[in-house]
């Protein structure tokens, strides 16, 4: 059972990382709003990046700059992490765009930002079609 | 002269027919059979044409005596049925006759396995045009119900043999013919596996096996008047040279063929449309030559080849004056006709012909093809195997030697004053008659091309064969008239013709289906489930699967609770279900899921994932 | 996938480009066959007849002992054939449906 | 110039994709014409290397010069080749076809942005399938996504818009677990080249024993599982391919859910190795087939009572991507081939199917089955197209669905998985049952139904529908279709 702390004490990013990415998915499950769901998506790509950044932790590290000493003396962050995260983060941004102009859209189109009340009209588009 | 498989110049052939026009594709058309027959005399004996694809040789062609015999008799099918639908316009009709005689020849030569099924594909989906091109909703129906058993067909056939390459480290040559005599069984086959009991299925569905024949009997009737005559002579001999080649001697095949003559006759008495009831009587002919595939000794398999090169010809003669009745006035009903010979005198005649050959009259041709097998059976002492044999041969008389040429051009004046059948078709229906009489009357010349001598004991022109099937036959027909005079017709002998039909017009309007007694019911049941249940079950699945099987849930859940019937929650629940039953019929088809139940099939999904992976 | 497509009657409909407009004959023409029938009955009963005595003149090579009895294969076939016909007349019992029974 | 063309292909598009929203307003007419050259070059660049990539010459190329551990590499082999031609062809196809189709669909300002997305998304394919390190996969994977959900939100019913929608969200959690799998792989291997990694799994197998890389590979086969629309992650797709407008119904089928099932087997064969199926997490490998079983026989079975045409291909879609993953899963030279087969035979039949659709939308306003009636009378040109890609799904001879079910079920054979049989011949028989509906409504129509397609379909739209439909033929008939496979299996390292 101590181990199992232990464990979890050490690797309490872990913890962390896998409560935002639940909390995440469960607004995305379960809230009906779809801008609720945006956040929820957000919540659950926080939970990735905080997962990159801390696995390129080293304790004590310093910033990886490369100053005047050897790279072998100091201790420093593993840059690559943060680099991916760059880029990662920008991804989720774009995403959010999209999926917030989309929303506008929906908005004007249907009246409403309701999943369930959105699926309805569907339904009722089809049969008014057929 | 270079040869060139048969098969291929008559599917090749066929694609050029849509180019030509007027009296020059006429010609063209009687000439693709010549030049294919030529194409065949110019391959000599055991040649073969080898092609490389997807990692296997296809062995194109692969001639000896018995593909040989085929071969023959499915280029004079091709000749006379080209010559009888010789008026036909639809370009459709035309080319897909001439590709599903191209793709049997290739599937009687074909050297191993799988060019064996690829024809065997082809003859399917070439075919299912003749009966598509009568362009109607019921045919359409009918071309559905047959293109898609052939499929099943089909796709047997492809499994089994892809198991059956398995098992034999990839070989895939056609097995070799080996009269054994009796006794093998499916089960201890030397070659036994899963992939020969589909092999044998799927062959079987094509053969038209109790149970496997409903293709016929509704695809056939449906397809056009000339289409029907190529579909006669083509599928189920396939599948028959098919048996010979594969299973010869394999006892199951006896009581399967036993099944075969046996039981279909019944159908025929009663039935109304007269090209169904040649169908029952195909059936029952290819009946013959399974029993002599299952009894597989020399003299069997000989009748069995002999039969099917007999049946082949007066049973698309058969078919042709039908399908000149057909043409003629646009009725198949035997209570509709009746009294035809007055203006079609001709086709009269060479029904007549054609119903004393499958009749097996001495002189006609099944007179010395079906002794053949009645023999071997005899010889290897089926006892009940051959008196069944005969019962059916007695039954032959009755509904395809009275039954069709009575009801169709004697029997009741319908009225119909028809002109007679084209030229055309009246020369075609005239080289038929002539084989059928010519076969008859000079068995050697059918039996020098079997693969086995016949043996002095079961040469057909001998005294007691002959008296004892013209007693036979003769009797057949007496027991019909007379029971037509004590039972059916009054006493006045003049009025035979205008009442003789009354138990078949009340079948005007009804048709034959499953039903009561035991052995109906049993049937029935399984029809029911073949064409009914599991189609529907599907489509009521496929509508809305997730729905589908929460109602399922549901009602079992509600099933037990049924125990507390009464109690307020129950009945609610039970009425919701009720409602929900009664809303599942009018859901959209595979509606829209919300996203939540992505995500949440997204979640358990890898939730399951986790677990394997860390278990 | 519908219903099992079993066409109840040969397919006539007035639309099909294979049917011609009948011609229907007036009155009666009798022919040979309809002033012959009572002969034609009647020499099929003597035909019957001949080739049932015909089993006292030849030697018979059976393989069954039912065979040798006199006029066995007569006797068959006319018990085959009325055996035939009234087991089908019960099958009709059994099996016959009116003709909308699939569209149904 | 051959030593660029890997990052020529990707650039080109990319850039003319970043010009013509510019270039368009200055000159409308310069739209088109830019699309197609820029995605005809990355056709011909494609197929050049395809070619040259034949008999085991695989094209490495390191961006920026970098070596390849640190930067990032791209690499062209048998495999990879396959696939880019595909996505360029399709693309190319895509927009010689859509002229027509987006004047009828898309408000005019709407179309030089098209033109601009499409190009985008093509891009993100051909990167995803060209590159071979993890992290710029998933970069490409978004660029292919984003546009992907901005072409399919662009139909012209508010339906589209929440099509767009759901696949958004379902799309962006498959990518998140995709970047969260390769973040596991990152912590335990440290690098993001995918030779490099699978060098590591070479030398040391007992890293499939760590619960990391086993997290990873699953993070990794569930995101890409979304993204192909395994059975039953499926749900976002037939909304999708229903609403879009026809052009990206086409685009999208005929290539999306493919390149991330190449992506599955790049995962596999080129990072983890193939010993992760086979001794590191057999399971996995279980469960796969279980969903690739699952897909192929409930696809079609759904698809069976669909109205609309392009939700029945959808739900067919579903059923073809599991032959492609079941290729995979059986693990044997066989049955990968016919998965590979698969690949460009889905793009093919599935292209010309949708190019039909479209043509439908065209002519009638809607997909519906129904509306085929007649079609075989007043356009036999598309109802040709319609027959010959209809047969290849079913898997007639001849065609290239005949090879590709073959090779998968003697492989399935061969690898004694009994079962796969059946529900080989269950799906085709289904698929037969769906075909057979459309082809009767194409040819057999009661004389008396009037047609409710006009004349045939311009030239535009008809030359593409016809090209993908001719090869499906020849993709049956010519030996070399087999030999493509073959050696996309030589380059993934399974000895033929």
């Amino acid at each position: 059972m101590s181990d199992v702390l232990r464990h979890l004490g050490t690797h309490y990013h872990y913890v962390i990382y896998i409560a935002l990415m639940l909390i995440g998915l469960f607004a995305v499950l379960a809230k009906g709003n779809l801008i609720k769901k945006v956040i929820g998506l957000n919540v659950l790509q926080t939970a990735v990046f905080l997962f990159y950044i801390s696995i390129g932790r080293k304790a004590d590290g310093t910033a990886p700059v490369l100053w005047d000493q050897k790279p072998e003396t100091i201790p420093y962050e593993n840059p690559v992490p943060h680099v991916l995260m760059l880029t990662a983060i920008v991804v989720g941004v774009s995403i959010t765009a999209v999926a917030l102009a989309l929303i506008i859209r929906i908005k004007r189109a249907y009246g409403t930002m309701e999943e369930s009340e959105i699926l309805v009209l569907d339904e009722s588009d089809q049969q008014g079609s057929a | 002269m270079p040869s060139f498989p048969p098969a291929l110049v008559l599917s090749l052939g066929a694609l050029l027919i849509p180019f030509l026009r007027g009296p020059l594709r006429k010609l063209y058309l009687l000439a693709l059979p010549i030049v294919s027959f030529a194409a065949l005399l110019a391959t000599p004996q055991g040649s073969s044409f080898d092609y490389e694809a997807f990692g296997h040789t296809l062995t194109l062609m692969q001639v000896d005596k018995t593909s040989l015999l085929f071969g023959y008799v499915f280029h004079f099918a091709a000749f006379v049925g080209v010559l009888y639908a010789l008026h036909v316009k639809d370009t459709t009709q035309q080319v897909s006759a001439v590709i599903y005689a191209g793709m049997a020849l290739g599937a009687v030569f074909a050297g191993d396995l799988i060019t064996f099924w690829l024809f065997w594909e082809g003859l399917a989906f070439s075919s299912v045009f003749l009966i598509l091109a009568r362009r109607q909703a019921d045919s359409n129906r009918a071309a559905m119900h047959y293109l898609l058993v052939q499929i099943v067909s089909g796709l047997l056939l492809l499994v089994g043999i892809a198991l059956y390459m398995h098992g034999h480290d990839g070989a895939t040559a056609m097995a070799r013919l080996t009269p054994s005599g009796s006794g093998h069984s499916i089960f201890n086959l030397d070659w036994a596996g899963p992939g020969v009991w589909l092999i044998f299925l799927g062959l079987g569905i094509k053969c038209a096996w109790p149970l496997l024949h409903s293709w016929v009997t509704v695809g056939y009737p449906a397809a056009t008047a000339t289409g029907a005559v190529f579909l006669s002579a083509f599928t189920t001999k396939c599948a028959v040279y098919a048996l010979v080649r594969l299973f010869p001697g394999t006892e199951e095949l006896i009581w399967i063929g036993v099944g075969m003559a046996g039981f279909p006759i019944f159908y025929a008495v009663i039935e109304n449309d007269l090209r169904r009831v040649l169908c029952y009587s195909m059936i029952n002919q290819i009946g013959f030559m399974v029993v002599g595939v299952g009894i597989g000794t020399e003299l069997a398999l000989n009748g069995a080849m002999a039969h099917a090169f007999c049946d082949i010809i007066f049973k698309g003669l058969l078919f042709m004056t039908m399908g000149a009745v057909l043409f003629r006035t646009g009725r198949m009903n035997g209570s509709d006709l009746g009294g035809l010979h007055r203006t079609m005198p001709w086709t009269a005649a060479f029904c007549a012909i054609g119903a004393a050959s499958i009749s097996a009259f001495p002189l006609f041709s099944a007179f010395i093809s079906k002794s053949l097998i009645m023999i071997a059976a005899a010889r290897e002492g089926y006892h009940l195997v051959w008196l069944v044999l005969l019962f059916a041969a007695a039954g032959v008389l009755e509904h395809a030697g009275i039954k069709i040429p009575f009801f169709a051009f004697f029997a009741h004046d319908s009225g119909l004053r028809p002109k007679e059948a084209p030229r055309n078709m009246l020369a075609a229906m005239a080289i038929s008659g002539l084989a059928c009489i010519g076969l008859g009357s000079f068995p050697d010349l059918l039996y020098r091309h079997l693969p086995y001598a016949i043996p002095d004991y079961a040469l057909p022109y001998t005294w007691p064969h002959v008296i004892q099937q013209t007693q036979l036959l003769v009797w057949s027909a007496l027991a019909v008239g007379t029971l037509m005079l004590l039972r059916f017709y009054p006493p006045e002998l003049r009025s035979v013709n205008l009442d003789a039909d009354w138990w078949y017009r009340k079948a005007t309007r009804a048709f034959v289906a499953f039903g009561q007694g035991p052995l109906m019911r049993i049937f029935g049941w399984l029809s029911k489930a073949v064409h009914e249940t599991i189609p529907t079950g599907l489509r009521y699945f496929a509508r809305n699967p997730g729905g589908a099987v929460r109602l399922a849930f549901d009602r079992v859940a509600l099933g037990w609770a049924g125990l507390f019937r009464g109690m307020p929650a129950v009945d609610a629940a039970q009425e919701r279900l009720r409602e929900d039953q009664a809303r599942f019929a009018e859901t959209t088809p595979g509606a829209a899921w919300p996203i939540s139940t992505t995500v949440l099939y997204t979640a358990v999904v890898f939730l399951v994932f986790l677990l394997v992976v860390l278990a | 996938m519908s219903h099992p497509p079993v066409p109840t009657e040969p397919i006539f409909n007035p639309e099909d480009p294979e049917v011609p407009v009948p011609v229907r004959g007036t009155g009666d023409h009798g022919t040979w066959f309809t002033r012959h029938v009572r002969g034609i009955i009647i020499g099929l009963y003597v035909t019957a007849f001949v080739v049932l005595m015909l089993d006292l003149f030849y030697a018979k090579h059976s393989y069954f002992s039912e065979e040798d009895w006199f006029g066995f294969y007569g006797f068959y076939g006319f018990v085959g054939c009325v055996t035939l016909v009234l087991l089908a007349k019960l099958l009709r019992k059994a099996v016959m449906r009116s003709e909308d029974y699939w569209d149904a | 110039m051959l030593q660029h063309l890997p990052v020529l292909t990707i650039m080109v598009p990319m850039f003319a994709g970043l010009l013509v929203p510019l270039l368009a307003r200055v000159h409308a007419g310069i739209v088109r014409p830019l699309t197609i050259g820029a995605l005809g070059f990355s056709c011909f660049a494609a197929i050049h290397m395809l070619l040259h990539v034949q008999g085991g010459h695989p094209i490495e190329y390191a961006m920026g010069g970098w070596p390849i551990p640190t930067g990032i590499g791209y690499r062209v082999d048998g495999l990879n080749a396959m696939v880019l031609v595909m996505i360029a062809v399709i693309g190319l196809l895509t927009a010689l076809w859509m002229r027509r189709s987006i004047e009828d669909e898309l408000p005019a300002a709407a179309r030089p942005g098209y033109h601009a997305v499409l190009l985008l998304a093509c891009t993100g394919f051909l990167g995803i399938t060209i590159t071979a390190d993890i992290f710029n996969l998933y970069v490409f994977l978004e660029i292919a996504s984003i546009t992907s959900y901005v072409l399919i939100a662009m139909g012209r019913r508010r339906q589209a818009l929440y099509a767009g929608y759901s696949y958004l969200i379902v799309g962006s959690i498959g990518a998140t677990f995709i970047l969260l799998g390769i973040g596991h792989l990152y912590m335990r291997t440290g690098s993001l080249a995918m030779a490099d990694i699978l060098a590591q799994f070479q030398a040391n197998p007992d890293l499939y024993g760590m619960s990391d890389v086993r997290m990873a590979f699953a993070f990794l086969v569930v995101g890409l599982a979304i993204k192909m629309a395994l059975f039953p992650l499926h749900g976002w797709q037939p909304g999708a391919y229903t609403h879009a407008p026809s052009a990206s119904s086409l685009f999208i089928a005929a290539t999306s859910t493919k390149v991330s099932a190449y992506a599955l087997y790049r995962i596999v064969f080129s990072v983890f190795g193939t010993e992760v199926l086979v001794s590191g997490l057999p399971p996995v490998r279980d469960a796969l087939l279980a969903m690739a079983c699952a897909a192929i026989v409930l696809g079609p079975l759904i698809a069976i009572s669909q109205g609309d045409l392009k939700r029945l291909l959808a739900y067919s879609s579903v059923g073809q991507i599991g032959y492609i993953v079941l290729g995979l899963m059986l693990l044997d030279e066989r049955g990968l081939t016919g998965g590979i087969i698969h690949f460009w035979n889905h793009a093919a039949a599935k292209g010309a199917l949708f190019c039909v659709a479209g043509a439908l939308v065209l002519r009638t306003g809607a997909a519906r089955v129904d509306d085929l009636a007649g079609l075989g009378r007043r356009a036999p040109w598309t109802a040709s197209a319609v027959t010959v890609a209809g047969c290849s799904m079913v898997g007639v001879p001849l065609t290239a669905g005949f090879l590709s079910k073959w090779y998968l079920a003697t492989g399935a054979l061969a690898t004694d998985r009994l079962y796969v049989v059946p529900v080989l011949l269950a799906s085709s028989g289904l698929t037969a049952v769906y075909v057979w509906r459309i082809l009767q409504k194409v040819w057999f129509a009661p004389a008396d139904v009037e047609p409710r397609v006009g004349a045939e379909v311009p030239w535009s739209m008809r030359l593409p529908t016809l090209v993908l439909a001719a090869a499906c033929l020849v993709f049956g008939i010519a030996p070399w279709s087999v030999e493509f496979a073959r050696d996309a299996i030589a380059a993934l390292g399974i000895a033929p």
